[in-house]
């Protein structure tokens, strides 16, 4: 006998809405689905109504995480419909924005991932140095999240001398806080014997699922679209891509751990390497009628954006491929056969991030009628 | 209340948004800010919790989940609406996904606009909260 | 194999890193994007944050006196796209992250741009300080074609009706025609 | 014999209900502060237990429509009663409420309670986090009771006798058990920890896997009823140990630090660490608590 076990719509596992099903027996775990939708807001549709100019700052809200990869990705598709590369700097500097962010979205992670497993300790101290990352993007952008440094045709804010010896001092504090992450995680008995051998996704069953990012890195498939396609400042600076094995928690772990200092290397090479000149275009010619495909490497994975032009000052389409989508298929093949426990640290291992991924399911809203034990039964009154 | 004012339990309701709130709030419960100095504690679950802080838009799915959260959470109970999306819809304001503001579903006691709201502003949301509860 | 942690908890434990905000305000970098506010004696209305606005945070409705510019904080992104556009620097985002309210309508600002009244029929048709920048903007240059700024000014100052009423139309046709040549 | 108004006031006030809800709030709040502070944190002041308990009180209680709705009442009573008069049988400081012989037992199985209340709670609430919680609490309790009575029926073997009396003043003239028994000290801290719901034994209350775990549906009184029991069981707990290994306390002064010290061990041991999976914490008592108190008996049984 199976019971179903809801994990969501509102869990403290999830950051975000999501009702993930489990059928279960006793602890294991003998199947499941996952519903999303609760977050689609309609994106692709509302893009279409905006101008091409305010679809920046609507692009970077498809995610809060991965904003600038969102907002850069869209940026690069738009220009190459208009025909237009920006100035060197720019390229400099959404590479610096782009990898400090891959910096706090790993950190914060890690955080999560080890919240999963019930080391508050741990995360406390990933946040801790998070806020080192956050203070950096703070002072280029302006803000800590939805940073808004991407324009059409460059940047919006140049990284001054000042900026840059800040910046310095605070990598120097990350790559400190680094360090200590892999000794903090790598020489842990109790946080092996969570993560080892738990929640395999093998390289075929990897490659089968089209899995993108740390998940498929962390399989052994050796994919990073800055290196397969290298766009802004990344054919110039000299980078690694880390690749394991094992496939399970802890390969996509400690994936994830090599990129950071990766991290670190790329933002040190952009600084010390960074042209001068403008750092945005200032003419810009209006979109050829036409389509475009731009995609980058989130922190997640792979993101792709189509855009088909028609000639107006808005796109006729927007079509957005986030990470996680396809990412989010390998959860169930992982979670099969493991326990309840080990759930939330498989759905972390994928960083799933369903803000990005709800945005083309169909809004159903009728009434959850099943007669399996979900959320409905938390109520004060069950519907008859 | 004395009692109430120093120990608001929160239940944070991540909806429609784009994250950037939610982490935000988790932020708030790290080292750096620490709102546990004031008595906040985040629940799992809305029996616990006092305060219900709402992120993100109001999207057509979750409506129904929000009202039905809200409903399990026992009296007194107040409700937050943390960032631009839950207050007024921000850039999704347009979309077919939006179904109104967060005050049209449940009754809101304080709006903390932002996108995202620093955790400052979290922190500064809650107090104001607190000096109306009585 | 604990070894770590224990060290790190030693010495987070001595110095705490957490801020003491509420007794002592944050002061964030510069160029941080908060709550953006108008510059009263700048802003002449003319609406162009409110068309560039992404989400549509910024409106105006006009009334009877005045040009009502409004910009709700529920809705605004904090993107910063109204600095960027605005032509007489007349919005900043300011520092402020503080913005928690109990009322929804209590979260905004704005200012309003008193109208301009026709001198003929008295009807308010025109932001005032609008008309006035743009009177110096273009009156440099058309002074070289001959052409006086109060002349100009005489004739933007009638609205759309009066400009085009019977008794006024010679003297807007000869103008017109001298703007041409 | 003392007379019934003095039992009374020894089982409601002091050193009963009353001192222990105090004092079991101030551990609980060092143990918060302490995670905190290795946390780099600041961490909540001295009075929030108090404060939570006060709100509690105050707020609407709800018992969802799916939940047995008596069994819902009478778990959080019931663990209460449970810890309070095993707190009765401990001699703080210079004797105990209730005394009789064979009352070590008696306590161990009312320190069982809580446990138990635990389970009947989260079956009886009719959700499916309370009743993967109970399962994790039932799983979890097979695997600490057994070296946790062992090694506390080393003590009784040795002593030969079931009286805890017995037991403290002979540590009192002859030395604390604590360095007769290494092992079974050792295996009793360490099923102390899933008794004060500490991790890496936490599995019952996980919060990122099952939520509230059998506390879900508690709302209100009846939680703060169950925050009530959190409270009692920072000080009974560890006053048992103290009982039984530790030596007890001439004074009440020097039991108090010598509770304060293991309440201080107690809390590190789960800050540095991550939570085991249940299997795991299941494995990790048959592992190693089992043998190391099993040792222990077997020499106690020799030696006496």
């Amino acid at each position: 006998m199976s019971t179903i076990f809801p994990i969501g719509p509102f869990h403290l596992a999830l950051k975000e809405a999501a009702l993930l099903k489990l059928e279960v027996e006793g602890e294991r775990i003998v199947g499941g689905d996952i519903k999303l939708g609760y977050m689609h807001r309609g994106i692709e549709e509302l893009a279409t109504k905006k101008s091409y100019h305010s679809n920046i700052f609507l692009a970077e809200r498809v995610c809060g995480i991965c904003n600038t990869a969102h907002s850069t990705c869209y940026a690069q598709t738009v220009e190459a419909l208009m025909g237009i590369d920006p100035p060197a700097r720019a390229g400099y500097i959404r590479t610096i924005v782009f990898e400090a962010e891959r910096l706090q979205s790993h950190l914060l992670w890690f955080g999560v991932g080890m919240h999963e497993i019930g080391y508050d300790t741990a995360y406390m101290y990933m946040w801790m140095e998070r806020e080192h990352a956050l203070d950096m993007l703070e002072a280029i952008c302006g803000k800590r999240v939805n940073l808004g440094i991407n324009t059409l045709g460059g940047v919006r804010r140049d990284i001054t001398p000042d900026k840059m010896s800040f910046i310095r001092t605070k990598l120097d504090l990350l790559e400190r806080a680094v360090r200590k992450t892999g000794k903090l995680i790598g020489e842990d008995r109790v946080v092996k014997a969570r993560v080892k051998d738990v929640g395999v996704l093998t390289r075929d069953e990897a490659k089968r699922l089209c899995v993108v990012g740390p998940t498929a890195r962390g399989s052994g498939v050796n994919i990073d679209t800055r290196r397969d396609d290298p766009y802004a400042a990344y054919p110039n600076v000299e980078f690694d891509v880390p690749v394991e094995e094992g496939g399970d928690v802890l390969s996509r772990t400690l994936v994830r751990l090599r990129e950071l200092s990766q991290s670190i290397k790329i933002i040190r090479q952009a600084l010390n390497d960074m042209p001068g000149g403008p750092i945005a275009l200032e003419e810009l010619p209006f979109p050829r009628v036409g389509e475009a495909l731009g995609r980058v490497e989130a922190h997640r994975g792979e993101l792709v954006y189509y855009i088909r032009s028609d000639g107006t000052n808005s796109p006729e389409r927007v079509k957005i491929r986030t990470p996680s989508v396809v990412n989010n298929n390998s959860l169930i093949p992982m979670m099969l056969g493991e326990t309840i426990a080990d759930a939330p640290i498989i759905l972390a291992s994928i960083d799933p991030c369903f803000s990005c991924t709800d945005r083309v399911t169909i809004v159903d809203v009728r009434k959850n009628k099943e007669k399996t034990m979900t959320l409905s039964d938390l109520r004060r009154g069950r519907p008859a | 209340m004395f009692a109430r004012k120093k120990s608001p339990w929160v239940m944070h309701l991540p909806c429609g948004g784009c994250n950037g709130c939610d982490i935000e709030v988790v932020a708030a419960l790290t080292p750096r800010y620490d709102v546990e100095r004031f008595g906040v504690l985040q629940k799992g679950t809305p029996r616990h919790a006092d305060v219900l802080l709402v992120t993100g838009v109001v999207t057509a799915q979750v409506k129904e989940r929000l009202k039905r959260t809200y409903e399990m959470t026992p009296n007194p109970k107040f409700v937050v609406a943390f960032g631009s999306c839950a207050i007024d819809g921000d850039i999704f304001r347009d979309g077919y996904g939006y179904a109104g503001p967060l005050d049209e579903v449940l009754p809101v006691d304080t709006y903390i606009p932002g996108c995202p709201p620093r955790p400052e502003a979290l922190i500064d949301g809650l107090n104001k909260l607190l000096q109306k509860v009585r | 194999m604990k070894r770590h942690i224990i060290l790190e908890g030693i010495r987070g434990s001595l110095n705490p890193f957490t801020t003491k905000y509420p007794k002592k305000s944050y002061i964030p970098p510069d160029g941080f994007r908060g709550a953006a506010e108008y510059d009263a004696e700048r802003c002449v209305g003319c609406g162009a944050c409110s068309q560039q606005c992404p989400p549509g945070a910024i409106t105006y409705t006009d009334d009877e006196k005045e040009r009502k510019l409004r910009l709700s904080y529920g809705v605004c992104s904090f993107c910063g796209r109204c600095e960027e556009v605005c032509p007489w620097d007349a919005i900043h985002l300011t520092k402020k992250y503080e913005l928690a309210v109990y009322n929804r309508e209590d979260a905004e600002t704005g200012v309003d741009i008193p109208f301009f009244q026709c001198t003929e029929c008295g009807r308010p048709f025109f932001p005032y300080p609008q008309m006035k920048a743009s009177l110096e903007k273009v009156g440099e240059t058309l002074a070289e074609y001959g052409i006086k700024q109060e002349e100009l000014a005489n004739l933007i100052s009638l609205c759309p009706t009066c400009s085009f009423t019977v008794d006024k139309m010679p003297e807007r046709r000869m103008f017109m025609r001298r703007l041409v040549k | 014999m003392t007379s019934i108004p003095e039992t009374l006031i020894g089982l409601l006030v002091y050193p009963g209900f009353l001192f222990s809800l105090v004092v079991g709030g101030l551990f609980y709040w060092l143990y918060r502060k302490i995670k905190a502070r290795f946390q780099a944190r600041i961490g909540p002041p001295c009075y929030q237990f108090f404060i939570d308990l006060m709100k509690l009180f105050s707020k609407e209680s709800i018992t969802p429509y799916t939940a047995g709705s008596t069994m819902l009442v009478l778990a959080p009573i019931l663990s209460v009663t449970g810890l309070l008069l095993a707190e009765a049988m401990l001699p703080i400081g210079s004797g105990s409420v209730l005394e009789f012989e064979g009352d070590l037992i008696v306590a161990l199985y009312l320190l069982a309670l809580p446990g138990i209340a635990m389970m009947i709670a989260g079956t009886s609430s009719g959700s499916p986090y309370g009743s993967v919680g109970s399962a994790r609490e039932a799983s979890l309790m097979v695997g600490y009771e057994l070296p946790y009575a062992l090694s506390v029926l080393t003590l009784g073997f040795y002593v030969k006798s079931l009286s805890l009396s017995v037991i403290v003043r002979y540590q009192l003239v002859n030395g604390a058990f604590f360095l007769r028994y290494p092992m079974a000290t050792l295996a009793f801290l360490l099923c102390l920890l899933p008794k004060v719901g500490r991790r890496p034994f936490d599995a019952p209350e996980a919060d990122t896997e099952i939520i509230g775990g059998p506390l879900t549906e508690y709302s209100g009184a009846l939680l703060g009823l169950f925050e009530v029991v959190n409270g009692l069981r920072w000080f009974v707990i560890p006053a048992f140990a103290v009982n039984l290994f530790f030596g007890g306390g001439a004074n009440i002064l020097e039991f108090l630090l010598k509770s304060l010290g293991l309440v201080l061990l107690l809390s590190i041991l789960d800050v540095i660490h991550p939570r085991y999976r249940i299997d795991q914490g299941f494995k990790f008592f048959l592992k190693w608590a089992l043998p190391l108190s099993l040792v222990d008996f077997v020499r106690s049984l020799v030696l006496s």
